[in-house]
């Protein structure tokens, strides 16, 4: 009666299936309906660029060094360098998003903790010609708020983590 | 004249109806899913969302391509969706509300909705896509099979109340209803639904439109209304299959303390809601299993309960 | 009568026919083909008499592209080999570096490479089993509650990834000598408190498959290697040890300080695809078993032997061959280095276990129906990104 | 076999010199015996696990690479050849199935025929594609017409 036997287990893994899909009609759906809501972003978000100027100077941090155009390797930042009291500047800085591989490796290995990345991923354009970010765009992109991923700091993210302070 | 206004009240209701089951599906579904549904257009619910797709299809280019049978291709939405309409004649939507109460009113459902074989046999094979043949020679080969188990089920309540007319077989129903009739009444019901979700090709029964394989089945080459009406069709018969199901089974619009047309509507969502139910739950069977169901365990299943049913009626 | 002869003709130029044979050309664009695979199928009604996989589709030059970039560049190239699991690539690829540069990492970067490479397998296997879920038309689903329920699991474990690194998907995480960087502070808190959640999901799924029937009438029997077969083919991972052999480079050549911890290998006996399927979802908890000694013997200390590299020229591998291998959730990753001396590689040879894997699929999907084929191919787990590199 | 045994029967039978690591004998052949070679690996020495074959452009010369393992004894072996351009090598895909798609694959990306192979074609880039771009000569920074 080996049909029989099949009937029954046919019924049985039915059953099984129907149990499991009848415990997850009865769970909270995990979908987050997107422009209404917003999921919490990491601290060490990885999504667009910035150049910062200094706070306190009002100076831009990047020196021109070509060390971010050099390592880049997917070839996506050009820059120009001018001198200007003795000390470079960026005279252009180009990124082409559209190019990026978000590696990081252009904020790991700048000296002046120049060029950081931001937590804002809103940055679907239309044009692609749009995807590509100047100076003034990446000055622009430093009102949002920076990922704690910065060149000087990754030497300290490898170290022996310190607990928090009790008054931080 | 009134005979015409009432049929386009029927055909009206009937694609409001399907319209907001498929919305429920989607509610149904993605809840199951861990998913929210649709919810955007018309909120708080995505209420206007059958609505906003039925525009969507409407508005969309008709694109027939050039390698196609024009005239099979263009008449297969046609005939489908007909075939699946026409059952509505003759189904009671309660105690006199009919069109139509046909003598032979099972025989005509059966008859009619099997039409709908041509219509899908046509739209395979007038797509001339490898993938749509493929789905038209599955949907035959399907169809044929699951013909008899759900003839020979769909015979038990026939036999038990004595005729085919379907207002009489409920009436035979207002004691008790038929699958409450010990082991006869449940095995016929399993029967009726096994074969009516293949009749309709639900999962797990879906292969005519295997989206692992065979993309959309006999769909593929579809679009805009002509799609919709393929797909309209698809839902129209699971109306009529929860319709029937619960008027041949489970007593149709017999039920204490609400009133009848509510208790027909009820079953009915409820068998829709277990069809749904099936459908997220469980996995597409291969052709030759689907066959060797039918023909292996459905179908001496379903002559056993036939026997039983006529022993049934001769004892009693 | 002669609208009908005209209309044979017309079918006979489009159906293209030998003898009784039908040729379906399945993909690059299919719903199930994982990607962009193409199949031409030469059907029997709806047996499958002959299949020939043509692969390509996502070929990205990845090999020429790393003989022009220095080995600082390509680790975060390598995550766009199997997209799946970043994490190992980045692994197999910067543990030959160490390999032939003979540098030891510290004890910590050790223990969260094996932490985060256990991680990686089971993001893997769940999109596995989302995917062959769909294949099947839906285990438990009509076509896609498994699919989301897996996928529900994984977006967890993405994003706990993401607070460590930054990044969902494309880590680029280690680094030649360590890691870039430690974990946040409430990391391992927050993986303690899933591990539950993932260990529920994983019984759900081994009693939802392993007992039910449909499955096993969908799965059993069907695409059988021969364990033989599958070592000639240079088939890995769960492919041969659903093929009955034991063996895991895991085990069998310890790296990244595997010997450290104890787990088991899952193997199948038939070989079929519900063997290969069963050894994914046993393998998964034994991922589980691994993370959980890895958080419990989780060292204090540094994650890397020097500071973050500053110029891409900073690291110049001695002239010589070194071959490393690792196993990947698809089997046997390999990474066949040619130095010069140079910074940059003279040639690198990825041996991808996809690759392998899928060139078995004409082998044991002949004589099958064609629903099967998907089944097959779905068991094999190729990832296209890998495949094609 | 173990390693060292492995060593000494090369030694006897094909009078060559083996290198030797750790689980791992890799052996320079003269590209005659290739295929000999091969065939006593894969049956007396029971490498049953074919994991790559692979090619690396010497500019001058061809350095092939093809690597088998026994997995149950946890040994394996590389043996390399030296071909030059236009020169062919015998298959292996007669002893191990698994080198029909990586033969392809070094054909494809190197243009290195092998004789007696069952299905010799391009198989990652497209069929009409000319140039094969692993080789050292391929031009990266000027416009290359690829298709024929």
């Amino acid at each position: 009666m080996s049909w029989m036997k099949d009937t029954f287990e046919l019924t049985g893994s039915f059953l099984s299936a129907f149990k499991v899909t009848w415990k997850n009609l009865w769970r909270k759906p995990v979908t987050i309906s997107y422009p209404d809501q917003k999921r919490v972003l990491s601290e060490r978000q990885r999504a667009t660029f910035a150049l910062l100027t200094d706070p306190k100077t009002g100076e831009e941090k990047c020196t021109g060094c070509y060390i971010c155009q050099n390592i880049c390797p997917a070839l996506v930042i050009k820059m120009e360098k001018e001198i200007i009291n003795e000390r470079g500047y960026a005279k252009t800085f180009y990124l082409d998003l559209s190019g990026c591989i978000f590696c990081e490796l252009c904020v790991q290995c700048c000296p002046q903790d120049a060029i950081v990345m931001v937590r804002h991923w809103e940055i679907a354009e239309i044009k692609k010609e749009n995807l590509v970010l100047d100076k003034k765009r990446l000055m622009e992109n430093q009102k949002y708020p920076f990922s704690t991923i910065i060149g000087s700091k990754i030497r300290e993210m490898q170290a022996v983590p310190k607990p928090p302070t009790a008054s931080s | 004249m009134n005979t015409l206004f009432y049929s386009l009240v029927l055909l009206a209701g009937i694609l409001l109806v399907v319209a907001y089951l498929t919305w429920l599906e989607r509610k149904f579904a993605g809840r199951m899913q861990s998913r929210i549904g649709p919810q955007r257009v018309g909120k708080p619910w995505g209420l206007l969302q059958p609505i906003a797709d039925g525009a969507k299809l409407l508005v969309k280019e008709d694109i027939i391509p050039q390698a196609t049978d024009k005239t099979a291709y263009n008449l297969a939405p046609i005939v489908v969706i007909l075939a699946t309409t026409l059952v509505f004649v003759t189904i009671p939507l309660g105690k006199s509300v009919v069109l139509v109460d046909l003598n032979v009113g099972v025989l005509f459902i059966l008859a009619i909705s099997s039409l709908a074989l041509i219509g899908i046999f046509m739209a395979g094979w007038g797509s001339a896509n490898k993938y749509a043949i493929l789905s038209a020679m599955r949907g035959v080969n399907q169809l044929i099979s699951y013909e008899i188990p759900l003839v020979l089920a769909c015979l038990v309540p026939v036999i038990l109340a004595g005729s085919m007319k379907l207002s009489s077989i409920v009436l035979a129903q207002s004691k008790v209803w038929f699958i409450f009739y010990p082991f006869l009444g449940q095995i016929a019901f399993l029967i009726f639904l096994v074969s009516a979700l293949a009749e309709a090709n639900r999962i797990p029964f879906d292969i005519t439109e295997a989206e692992s394989e065979l993309i959309a089945g006999y769909t593929v080459e579809y679009s805009g209304m002509k799609f919709a009406f393929l797909w309209l069709a698809e839902y129209i018969h699971l109306l009529a299959v929860s319709l029937v199901g619960s008027i041949l089974f489970l007593g149709g619009w017999n039920g204490p303390w609400l009133p009848s047309g509510l208790w027909l509507a009820l079953k009915t969502l409820l068998l829709f809601l277990l069809i749904l139910w099936i459908r997220w739950s469980l996995v597409r069977i291969r052709l030759d299993q689907i066959l060797a169901l039918s023909w292996k365990v459905l179908f001496p299943l379903s002559l056993a309960t036939l026997i039983l049913a006529g022993g049934w009626s001769f004892i009693f | 009568m002669n609208l009908i002869a005209e209309q044979i003709e017309t079918y006979k130029s489009i159906i293209e026919t030998e003898g009784d044979t039908l040729l379906v050309n399945m993909g690059p664009q299919h719903p199930s083909t994982h990607g962009v695979l193409r199949l031409v199928l030469k059907l029997k009604g709806e047996e499958v008499v002959k299949i020939e996989p043509v692969i390509g589709y996502l070929h990205r030059g990845f090999e020429k592209l790393s003989e022009n970039l220095t080995y600082i560049q390509i680790v975060p190239l390598t995550d766009r080999m199997d997209y799946l699991a970043s994490i190992t690539n980045e692994l197999a690829y910067v543990l030959t570096i160490e390999k032939a540069l003979k540098i030891e990492v510290p004890k910590k970067a050790i223990y969260l490479r094996v932490l985060t490479a256990e991680l990686q397998r089971i993001v893997s296997h769940l999109v596995w089993l989302g995917t062959f879920g769909l294949d099947l038309g839906g285990a438990l689903g009509g076509g896609s509650t498994l699919f989301l329920y897996c996928f529900r699991e994984r977006e967890i474990i993405l994003d706990l990834f993401e607070e460590f690194s930054g990044a969902r998907m494309m880590y680029n995480f280690n680094q030649i000598g360590g890691l870039r960087y430690q974990p946040p502070l409430d990391f391992f808190s927050k993986l303690k408190a899933t591990l539950p959640k993932l260990k529920q999901a994983f019984a759900e799924y081994e009693e939802m498959l392993q007992e039910n029937y449909v499955f096993k009438v969908r799965t059993k029997n069907i695409g059988v290697l021969e364990v033989s077969l599958a070592q000639r083919m240079g088939a890995s991972g769960p492919v041969l040890r659903g093929s009955g052999l034991a063996y895991d480079i895991r085990k069998a050549y310890p790296y990244s300080g595997y010997e450290n911890f104890e787990f088991e290998i899952p193997i199948g006996e038939n070989g079929d695809c519900f063997d290969r399927a069963k050894v994914r979802i046993l393998e998964m908890k034994q991922s589980l078993r691994i993370i959980q000694q890895a958080l419990k013997g989780m060292p204090e200390g540094e994650v890397a032997i020097r500071p973050p590299v500053r110029v891409p020229t900073a690291v110049k591998v001695p002239a010589g061959e070194t071959y490393m291998h690792i196993e990947a959730p698809r089997g046997d990753l390999g990474v066949f280095l040619v130095s010069d001396g140079t910074e940059k590689p003279y040639r690198l040879k990825w041996r991808a276990p996809s690759f392998s894997n899928l060139a078995v699929l004409p082998f044991i999907s002949n004589g099958h129906k064609v629903a099967d084929v998907m089944a097959i191919l779905g068991s094999l787990d190729p990832v296209f990104g890998e495949v094609d590199r | 076999m173990t390693i060292e045994k492995l060593k000494d029967k090369i030694k006897e039978k094909f009078n060559l010199d083996c290198q030797v690591e750790v689980g791992l004998v890799k052996i320079l052949v003269p590209k005659e015996s290739w295929g000999t070679l091969a065939e006593f690996l894969r049956f007396e020495a029971e490498f049953n696990y074919f994991s790559f074959i692979t090619a690396v452009d010497r500019k001058e010369k061809f350095e092939m690479v093809a690597r088998v393992e026994n997995l149950e004894e946890k040994t394996a072996c590389e043996f390399t050849t030296e071909i030059l351009p236009n020169e062919t090598l015998s298959t292996l895909s007669e002893l191990w199935e698994g080198a029909v798609w990586q033969e392809r694959e070094v054909f494809d990306l190197f243009g290195i025929k092998f004789e007696n192979h069952p299905d010799l074609k391009r198989i990652l880039l497209p069929e009409d594609y000319t140039g094969y771009p692993l080789k050292k000569e391929f031009p990266l920074d000027k416009h290359y017409e690829p298709y024929r």
